[in-house]
């Protein structure tokens, strides 16, 4: 494992996206910063799960059109199939959040979260 | 089928249990039936006797939910503080806790490699 | 205090991320690909279809693409009940 | 039509939810149609456990020729997307369907009042839908798309009450609780797919090796599950999510949340039971997960003046006592006559008070309902004299208070019986904190019933009547089930919790579908 | 919020957007791309045209328009499609592929140009999970157009 920090680079990347979303999950006041942070854990995993799927040198598994040398070398399909759900998950987790977060400005009028809590104790 | 559920180091059978039931209500309602005959509904004898002072109204005697077991929680004044102080209702704390507890765990389940 | 705590947790959790992605396979290089293999070699005469990621949404995985299709529904459900009308019924 | 049957638990649930949006703005037609649709998965799931408890597991293979055609010829990996129904899943399915069953039963007269009723009931259906997911999936990606359906639709529920703002508040936080426990349960199976390069769970599981990445996958799991089945200190969602949870809701959420239960279950017995390694590390952390759950679940309860949140704190601390029970199992897994001797009644206890905690907790949140219903109110502190204008609410919720407390002849008792008596065995300590939980647990029940019902009548509840008959029906279904439960453990135990204990034993009878050695 | 510069760049682009959309949908298979992203496509498209119109033009515009009743036969039409495979396969069996059917054609081994009519059942799921897709996703941007727009004694 020479230099495997690296070679892994994207790996890290994903940590440090991740390390990204808990932080603005965990110490942002804004509600709509919770659900940017919420938005910026579903990219890292994401791309973790794209970067798996990758084969040195490969091509899009997409045999339309394909330069000849794509045949026996493309990158793995499923991570790009299981990204591409988490995707749309992601959108609907998204919008739902959205919502409940207009409800919340209409009736608390504030969208700072250590005001949001009625409901305690 | 049988209705006896076997446990570690005994038994439990309900129709058993019920049996007893029965038959300690029967001892009960024995005993029950050899107390004094005396009362008598509708009379002044089922009123309260509170010293000679006016019996207070129905609502007024009433016991709180928030009153009752006052002097278990007022025992456990100080354990209580720190559950109140855990429990902040924010939900950022939430996630905290949940990063929290996952590195334990998962500190101790790597802990034998 | 919160704070404090709060970034310990934090810091823990996020040692533990790193040294994950430190030690994972080195990218670009999957050790055990045979079910993609499968995907990328019989998706043409299974699923009938040049583009391997469908064949796999639609065809292999399809399940899981309904249940995509169920989620979208259930949070279009969802936001279109949060956001609805609520004339006048204040309590 | 028998071999279909996993996939028609998914797939009649979910045209019922698909065509509700269809009704508009007949309020009547369509919880009538809900309720006959979860009626119909109510025959299918008990058809399955039959099915499976007589005939072993069953496998379902989405888009395969056949059922049960897991490899593809001359291949040595599982490719597709599969259903692996044993008896613990089985199980599962049968809470899930009854309590979607009752819940919708309940809901038609407790919502009556309400507007955007076809997507209330669109969202109990796919509430089921993602709960039957869930339980019959042996596939984890799969499993994480049935945990974001069912966490979607159970917050958009919690939220459905829009005109009052603690309902808004507890759906974001439960979304965002379980949009991060289901991110990092993807990241997990993320972190394994790029191990072994397959998704099947069986698969996965014969392959898992214990080094570090593993360690942290199973680590991610199990803490998500762990935050999504309400273990302390990860529990705070819950008072605010089934506090504000329509009554009607609340049997299906308490599915969904033991549903999580289940699949961390499946992760520690079956994905990880290869791991030989100190297991009983993990089965040390469950239970001590549990009996802090348990305590400080029921301590919390006992200072609550709203009637749902102090049954919710309930709730977190019943989920101790199968956390308990089933940890004590997993402690011994690997010594084959610690199991006999103790370990395997230990899971059955576990086990058995999942659905009998479903039932009474789903009893009692109904009661809840139903005074919130009649009086307008959940402050415990503005209720009382309730019991003569009430008398079957009454009736119920004593039943129910009873059966929590593991009062005898109650279904609590049994289950609570087996994990007293097995705790014991493997430390004194735990059967003292569940005894004292118990006490404490009656304790709080007792300050409800005297609040709530007892009492002088007030006058402000002159005009308070009886709940409607739908609501009605289904608290009584759930009594009698209570005392049928308590009086007759053996029906349950025999036929359906101990096969599903051993489904969670025999990990290699799992592991070992479709012929493949 | 609409300026003389998003009404213009709207009647040029929304057709073409809509097009591409539909073209993402129908060639699924063959080209990158599907029923999801081209129904994302399609209802950004829409959604230009929400934004580019005021509240009243917005209600009166999609009036009409069954997004409800596209996004359950979208989502019915998949679950339809699954079951077609109950009969004598399993559920989401492809059983249109190699049938000779409409989209059913089969596909020759290799690099190809690709071929339109096939697929089998992928074009069928592509087209209503497009469906799906674009009326769920339009419905949310037009609640939440109508909730910002709403007047304050409306809530």
């Amino acid at each position: 494992m020479n230099g495997s920090i690296f070679v892994n680079l994207p790996f890290i990347v994903v940590a440090v996206l991740l390390a990204l979303g808990f932080y603005t999950i965990g110490f942002k006041r804004n509600l709509i910063k919770v659900v940017i942070g919420i938005e910026i854990l579903e990219g890292a995993v994401n791309m973790f799960i794209v970067a798996l799927g990758y084969v040195k040198g490969g091509y899009a598994p997409i045999y339309t059109q394909a330069p000849p040398e794509a045949a026996g070398k493309m990158v793995l399909p499923t991570p790009q199939a299981l990204t591409l759900t988490s995707i749309v998950i992601g959108v609907a987790v998204t919008a739902l959040m959205l919502a409940f977060a207009v409800n919340i400005y209409k009736h608390y009028g504030t969208l700072d979260v250590t005001k949001i809590r009625r409901l305690r104790g | 089928m049988s209705f006896t559920l076997t446990t570690p180091s005994g038994f439990w059978n309900p129709l058993l249990w019920l049996i007893f039931l029965v038959l300690f209500g029967i001892i009960a309602y024995l005993i029950y039936s050899r107390g004094n005959p005396s009362y008598k509904k509708e009379t002044e004898q089922i009123r309260p006797y509170l010293s000679g002072n006016p019996e207070p109204t129905k609502e007024k005697i009433q016991v709180k939910a928030g009153d009752i077991y006052w002097g278990f929680i007022e025992a456990l004044k100080e354990y209580y503080k720190v559950l109140q102080a855990i429990h902040t209702g924010d939900m950022r704390d939430y996630i905290l806790w949940y990063l929290g507890i996952g590195a334990i765990i998962t500190f101790v389940l790597i802990g034998g490699v | 205090m919160r704070r404090a705590l709060g970034l310990f947790a934090f810091l823990s959790f996020i040692i533990l991320l790193l040294a994950v992605a430190i030690s994972l396979r080195p990218f670009g290089e999957p050790p055990h690909a045979e079910m993609d293999t499968y995907f990328i070699e019989h998706a043409q005469e299974e699923a009938s279809a040049n583009n391997v990621v469908t064949s796999v949404v639609f065809d292999y995985r399809g399940f899981d693409t309904l249940g995509e299709a169920t989620v979208l529904f259930t949070a279009v459900s969802g936001v279109l009940m949060a956001l609805r009308h609520y004339g006048g019924k204040e309590k | 039509m028998m071999e279909h049957l996993p996939a028609l638990m998914i797939a009649i649930p979910l045209f019922g939810a698909f065509t509700a949006p269809l009704f508009k703005k007949h309020y009547k037609e369509v919880s009538i149609w809900a309720i006959i649709i979860t009626g119909i998965t109510v025959v299918l799931s008990l058809l399955l456990a039959k099915e499976v408890v007589t005939g072993g597991i069953m496998v379902y293979v989405f888009g395969a020729d056949k059922p049960t055609l897991v490899l593809p010829s001359g291949y040595s990996v599982p490719i597709r997307i599969m259903f692996e129904v044993d008896a613990m899943s089985a199980f599962m399915a049968i809470s899930a369907t009854l309590m979607s069953f009752i819940g919708a039963i309940y809901s038609y007269s407790h919502v009556e009042r309400e507007t955007g009723l076809e997507k209330y009931y669109a969202l109990l259906m796919l509430l089921e839908v993602g709960i039957l997911g869930m339980v019959l999936t042996g596939d984890l990606f799969n499993l994480f798309v049935f945990l974001e359906i069912a966490g979607i639709a159970g917050s958009a529920l919690v939220g459905f009450r829009n005109y009052r703002g603690e309902a808004s508040e507890a759906g974001i936080k439960y979304l965002i609780v379980s949009a991060v426990a289901s991110l990092m349960v993807l990241f997990a199976v993320g972190i394994l797919y790029g191990q072994y390069g397959n998704l099947n769970l069986a698969y996965i599981a014969k392959n898992v090796s214990f080094n570090m990445v593993d360690m942290v996958a199973f680590g991610l799991l199990f803490t998500s599950f762990a935050m999504k089945c309400g273990a302390v200190p990860m529990h705070y969602w819950v008072p605010d999510a089934y506090t504000e949870v329509p009554a009607g809701i609340n049997p299906p959420l308490l599915v969904a949340t033991y549903a999580s239960l289940y699949a961390l279950f499946r992760v520690s017995f079956t994905l990880f039971a290869n791991v030989v390694i100190d297991l009983a590390r993990v089965g040390w952390i469950m239970s001590i997960l549990g009996v802090l759950t348990m305590f400080i679940g029921v301590t919390m309860a006992l200072v609550q003046k709203d009637v749902k949140r102090l049954m919710s704190y309930h709730a977190i601390s019943q989920t101790g006592y199968m956390l308990l029970g089933v940890g004590v199992g997993l402690t011994v897994l690997h010594d084959p006559s610690k199991l006999a001797e103790f370990g395997r009644d230990a899971m059955a206890g576990g086990v058995f008070h999942i659905i009998n905690h479903i039932i009474y907790k789903s009893l009692l949140l109904m009661t809840a309902g139903a005074l919130f219903y009649a009086t307008g109110t959940r402050n415990l502190n503005e209720m009382g004299g309730l019991a003569r204008k009430m008398p079957i609410t009454t009736i119920s919720f004593m039943i129910g208070a009873a059966a929590i407390s593991g009062l005898p002849p109650f279904n609590g008792f049994a289950s609570k019986l087996l994990i007293y008596e097995t705790s014991y065995r493997l430390n004194p300590l735990l059967t003292v904190f569940a005894m004292v939980t118990s006490v404490l647990t009656l304790a709080s029940f007792v300050k409800v019933f005297a609040s709530a019902f007892l009492g002088p009548p007030l006058e402000k509840f002159e005009n308070t009547r009886e709940v409607p008959k739908p609501m009605i029906i289904a608290m009584v279904i759930l009594a009698a089930l209570c005392i049928l439960f308590g009086l007759f453990p053996n029906l349950v135990l025999d036929k359906l919790v101990y096969p599903a204990v051993d489904a969670l034993i025999n990990s290699a009878q799992y592991h070992s579908w479709g012929g493949l050695a | 919020m609409t300026t003389t510069i998003i009404r213009t760049t709207t009647k040029i682009l929304a057709p073409l957007i809509l097009v591409f959309g539909s073209y993402i949908i129908l060639h699924g298979h063959l080209t990158p791309g599907g029923g999801f992203q081209g129904g994302a496509v399609f209802a950004s498209g829409l959604a230009l045209l929400i934004v580019a119109n005021n509240k009243e033009k917005v209600k009166e515009l999609f009036d009409k328009v069954p997004l409800t009743q596209l996004e359950s036969l979208g989502a019915l039409g998949f679950l339809g499609i699954g079951a077609l495979g109950l009969m004598g396969y399993t559920f989401l069996k492809n059983v249109i592929a190699n049938s000779g059917l409409l989209f059913g054609a089969p596909t020759p081994k290799g690099i190809n140009p690709g071929y339109l009519n096939t697929g089998g059942t992928l074009s069928y799921l592509n087209i209503f999970v497009g469906t799906k897709v674009l009326a769920g996703l339009t419905s949310i941007v037009l609640i939440f157009f109508l909730i910002l727009r709403r007047e304050k004694d409306e809530w």
